[in-house]
């Protein structure tokens, strides 16, 4: 049993932490989100260069780690430092690609390159029935997609994007023709896009139909990402509202003196002990049987999402007024901690999913 | 007991529903439901309406332009507005401002300010909060030094609803530093278009402009603009704040709203299947709407207890609490509704007549806004703790 | 709109408070739920004499009202007594009598002569499953019935039992042959019994097969009496847990003084208005159509079930060790509350009913 | 990273399961599974065997009797021994007074108190809480008055649990009044079969006969039973109350309890379906599951940090609350899966060898006195609310 990083991880999340801490303050923040792309090159070409986006992959591939430790160590220290960015629809895209075999656009895109988005789950239309998935069509020239994907994480600064469809994925280049893009910012910073493909030209991964297995475990590092990221967040939303608790006066006293906001803090800081387990559970299990992983993710998405919004409607209350603000930096990580819980599937999905997998267990 | 209303009363509900009907612009109520951002004219607009029926200030004496209702009537009128998806009107003047000069104003000031209210002469706002005077409100710095026939205004106030309409803003300020911090507060009407006074505003976690800060430096304020007596001002804020409000509940708002959830939640499909018939969201909704049910009826029992001369002020803070919860609760379970649709920031979307590229279900864009900029329903007008100590001393009697 | 009794409910609830208050102190409570029959005699016969018992029934079947206010109003008051007694059998029996026209069963109720319960639910066994519930079968000598019925109220000191089979209701007498009978004390107080039926005979209520809306509507009734009753238990809660934290003392003040004590309480106090506010919409459309009347009815049961284990878990808590003691009232009033989410279906169960009629809506 | 254990610690809870396997009396473990009342003397035999095996006072110095294990061994060893249904080990002798003696008790008293805890001569409870000193517990006020080498007792403790059985009570006493409350607390050793102590018998709701009421009325206790020094026994008390242990949050125990209720609710139909198929169930068991596997780390954490030298005394306290809730949530939903057949009373099924007709499932009977029962877990051992004041204090430092 050892719930140290390890000296090597230890390393990388130091200096990414110092790297984060002296280019990215909250100044930088704000210009990334206010930018057109919702995130900074500069970071993101940083981050390549400090070996984050290797930290997520494997040796074969061109990486330098690519356990879930390392992927959940540095998503958090992302998460503290609330930074947008294509992280991970790159993580998931380049799981995708570091299984199936396709090395060297997953070099590119390690060595930041480019930028490689995930495009996964169908969109949705105005009535809130599903458009038509993606499908594919093999032709003589080759592999062509239709069909539509919603939400796709910085779909309009990504170059190429992993794109599922009934348990294949391929790879298409989103300057080809056939290809439409329509992006729009996120409500916590950031942006992603609706993806729509008309006989797009797109390169199989792997073999026809053979993807799912590699799918369902990228999806799962993703799930092991978020878990960390949004602990990360809830630890900054635990410290700040302590501050303020500490500093705030009314009636004379800090407010952190009346024993009715004590006691429901300590119900905070015990719940975010918790998810930290379950992250670190999800983490722990990753190299196990996919239901035992899916099962430890579930329980870790399921978690964040029950402590994260309490976390952050918690933070907001207490800070009064001043917590509804854009102004502070609170106000931000709130909107991270909520807005996790709408990715990748939300506590109820997952809690769902959970049940499920315990019947097959 | 019987928990239904009266004829007279049905009758008064389908009156209510046919001027509805009949008079409340169609734009203004698709922008309400499709969760649009109302312009000062959009609020405007529907203020005169009302007026112009009479029923405007219904709430206030018949002397004075009220209707004489029961709080039954006011109940269902309140609550057919919401259901209506009516903007909301603006309570500032209306509900806060003339209670207070109604019971406590001069001829001269009733005369003079409430008939500017019912035409919508001045648009007001509240200088109540300041920077360092929150929950513990009697602990406010801005201070108002007599100099002949004027105050000088120094100071600031912030969380100012709306404030950058307004032509006035009622204030608390110090007129007294020596006693107990209850005793030195006075209530001032104040012109916003007086040199010294500078409105900032404040940008919300959602990205909306709805409250400010202002700023007040050497602000003349004609003595003739002090509501009450010096120093009498904390008596005149507390009647304000606890003012019987037939709808602090909200219950109208809600039942609107969670209408809405209800009807998207059965269009929205997760995992093949309705959202109304996935057990875990169908419980969601269940547990609200019975909620809701059940508030419903505190909400009568409380106006009936009202009506029968039992004072309802401690249990208005019950009626706060609760009435915030489901409120946002009912944004919480419809931001979840929209899954991943609920991060797209659209601001556009938000505007009339907008025609962009739609993005995920097309009610899905504000969701998230408004499961954020609700948080507020439980911070100001009294948050959810004060409440709490209000409920802990009147009711518990602890 | 009215909130008020009405003056004849009124009165009678007046009188039904004096006559509990003079003859059914802790004394006597403690007398008769450590009787054998879990209940007393001497206070049944005053109930009945009082004219409480006919109160729950229409002049036409012998009795003095039969609103749903009226059973509210008086279980109300025996809930606040903490009284144990064949209550809830005998109003759910009686309302199938009176539905059906058996009234002359029922007048010798109302006098208090004798005890009818009702036996619905079916028996479970060791394993978990139900054991046969009750088949009728119509032979020369009239009906006869076969099966199980589990946990029915006060079986062992009942005359009579009204039966359901597949959608018919049946008057047993529970001293012919092929009737046993096997009983045993609550954990709450009061009394309940297994009831096995072979070959036993009985009397047809109304026609075969056209009992099903009658029990129905017992059945709600039998949810606005147990609503009534559970919110008068969670008023006495409250106020010995009020009394308790304004007397306690502990580091030199009332306990009462602990803000974080103060704000627990509030939120209980605020969820028993709405417990109250459930039971007053149960009864108040009782007499609209089934679907309505069924919905309020659940309403009202998940409501009690979760807003009353959290009024006992808390007065349990706020008193601390002595809440835990068999001596102090308060005690056995969280029993009641508890015990009362295990009568005609739990908290969960009338949620998914509540969703379930929604649907038909 | 690594959760996972160790291969050697997987070899030592191999031999602890060979232990319980081949030690354990299934007379014992069954009665434990079945919820049956243990005696006196089904305690006192599991007490022997461990003894036997060595392994009773593994959290002991080596010197007097402990086993040298690590604190991850020491969790193996209480999860498993839970996990096999073993009755709990009464904690007062060893786990509480005994850590106390071995720091701050004189040679005398280890030699001669230490080896009876172990062969189980005496029977301990403790006599720290009083009517009027429950979580303010330094307002005690038995006192203990010096006379020659005695001193002479009088006053009276309550909440002593198992005090029927004990042969010898720690008592926090009042040796001064005249400073700080908790400045004149001793700590002494009582034998129980001193003249002038009652026990009296205080039923819990449930109806079982747990805890005692213990008057005291001119005790003559040797002064030589005085543990440390005189006025110094807060410290001592304190010591023992937080005391670190590894099994505060009771993970194992609830581990136990979980798969049991997740057995029962697989065979409990309700509508036609098992539990485990009811949607609204099956929620709350995953819930319950995912909570409990979280603390299972938690508590892993906590004590890996205990073992790097950081003192997890205030994170001990949130294992407390949230293991006690959890166990509290099991008993919560066991109650729910019996359903109707949770009501009846039937105290003869919790005896051993009951053969009387069957009334339910058979797991139904003990459900509601068990949930009852555990209401005292956030109570007793430190209230959840004193636990929260620490972390306020420890950890938010608010």
């Amino acid at each position: 049993m050892d719930f140290s990083l390890g000296e090597d991880r230890q390393m990388l999340v130091d200096s990414l932490s110092r790297f984060l801490a002296d280019n990215f303050d909250w100044k930088a923040r704000e210009a990334a989100i206010g930018s057109d792309e919702g995130f900074s090159r500069e970071l993101w070409n940083g981050l390549a260069e400090l070996g984050v986006i290797g930290s997520w992959f494997g040796e074969d591939a061109g990486g330098y780690g690519g356990s879930a430790f390392d992927v959940g160590a540095t998503f958090g220290e992302l998460g503290r430092a609330l930074a947008t960015g294509p992280f991970l629809g790159s993580l998931m895209a380049g799981k995708v690609l570091e299984a199936l075999g396709d090395h060297s656009a997953l070099e590119s895109m390690i060595a930041g390159e480019s930028i490689v988005t995930f495009a996964h789950d169908p969109a949705i239309g105005g009535d809130g029935a599903p458009l038509g998935d993606v499908t594919a069509k093999q032709g003589d020239g080759g592999w062509t997609l239709t069909g539509a994907k919603g939400v796709v994480e910085y779909l309009g600064s990504a170059d190429k994007a992993v794109v599922t469809s009934e348990g294949s994925a391929f790879l298409v280049d989103l300057s080809a023709d056939g290809v439409t893009v329509h992006d729009y910012p996120l409500v916590d910073g950031g942006s992603a896009g609706e993806l729509r493909l008309d006989g797009a030209p797109a390169t199989l991964l792997g073999e026809d139909g053979k993807a799912g297995d590699a799918i369902d475990a990228a999806r799962a590092m993703g799930l092991v990402g978020v878990a960390w990221e949004g602990v990360a967040v809830m630890d900054v939303l635990r410290a700040m509202t302590l501050d303020y608790l500490r500093t705030r006066k009314q009636f004379g006293v800090p407010i952190g003196k009346f024993q009715a906001l004590q006691h429901r803090m300590a119900t905070v800081a015990l719940e975010i002990e918790q998810a930290r387990s379950a992250a670190i559970n999800a983490a722990a299990n990753y190299d196990k049987d996919p239901a035992t992983r899916d099962r430890f993710c579930s329980a870790a998405k399921y978690t964040l999402g029950a402590v994260g919004s309490l976390a952050a409607e918690e933070a907001i209350q207490l800070h009064g007024g001043i917590g509804m603000t854009w102004e502070l930096p609170l106000s931000h990580y709130a909107k991270r901690m909520v807005m996790l819980g709408h990715v990748l599937g939300d506590e109820d999905e997952h809690l769902a999913r959970f049940v499920e997998l315990g019947k097959a267990a | 007991m019987d928990l239904n209303f009266t004829p007279e009363d049905e009758a008064f509900r389908e009156e209510v529903r046919s001027f509805l009907k009949e008079k409340l612009p169609a734009r203004l109520s698709d922008k309400v439901r499709q969760g649009q951002r109302l312009t000062k004219e959009d609020m405007e607009e529907w203020h005169a309406i009302l007026n112009e029926q009479g029923w405007l200030a219904n709430h206030w004496p018949e002397e004075w332009g009220g209707t004489g209702w029961s709080v039954i009537q006011r109940f269902i009128f309140e609550t057919e507005v919401a259901m209506a998806h009516a903007p909301r009107i603006v309570p500032f003047g209306l509900s806060m401002l003339a209670p207070v000069l109604i019971k406590y104003g001069s001829e001269e000031q009733k005369k003079h300010w409430l008939p500017r209210i019912l035409d919508g002469t001045d648009w007001w706002c509240q200088g109540y909060s300041e920077p360092g005077a929150g929950s513990d409100l009697a602990s406010l710095k801005t201070s108002a030094r007599r100099e002949g026939d004027h105050y000088i205004v120094n100071g600031q106030k912030t969380w100012t609803t709306l404030g950058q309409y307004a032509d006035m803003i009622f204030c608390l300020v110090r007129t007294d530093n020596t006693g107990k911090k209850q005793e030195g507060i006075s209530f001032l009407l104040i012109d916003m278009n007086t040199p010294g006074i500078e409105v900032r505003p404040i940008k919300l976690l959602e990205g909306d402009h709805e409250v400010n800060e202002v700023f007040f430096t050497d602000v003349k304020v004609p003595v003739e603009n002090l509501v009450g007596e010096e120093n009498k001002g904390w008596t005149y804020a507390k009647y304000l704040l606890t003012y019987e409000r037939t709808n602090i509940a909200g219950v109208g708002a809600s039942m609107a709203a969670f209408e809405q959830l209800k009807e998207h939640a059965r269009t929205t499909m997760r995992g093949g299947k309705p959202l109304t018939e996935d057990p875990l969201f169908a419980a969601r909704l269940a547990k609200l709407e019975i909620e809701l049910e059940n508030m419903k009826t505190t909400n009568l029992r409380v106006l009936d207890a009202a009506g029968h001369g039992q004072a309802p002020m401690a249990e208005s803070s019950m009626l706060k609490i609760r009435g915030t919860e489901i409120r946002q609760q009912i944004t919480d379970l419809m931001r979840r509704a929209a899954g991943r649709y609920a991060q797209p920031f659209i601001t556009e979307a938000l505007e009339e007549g907008f025609n962009g590229e739609p993005v995920g279900p097309d009610w899905a864009a504000p969701t998230a806004a408004q499961y954020f900029n609700t948080r507020k329903l439980s911070i100001f007008g009294g948050s959810n703790e004060v409440q709490r100590e209000i409920i802990t001393k009147a009711i518990l009697e602890l």
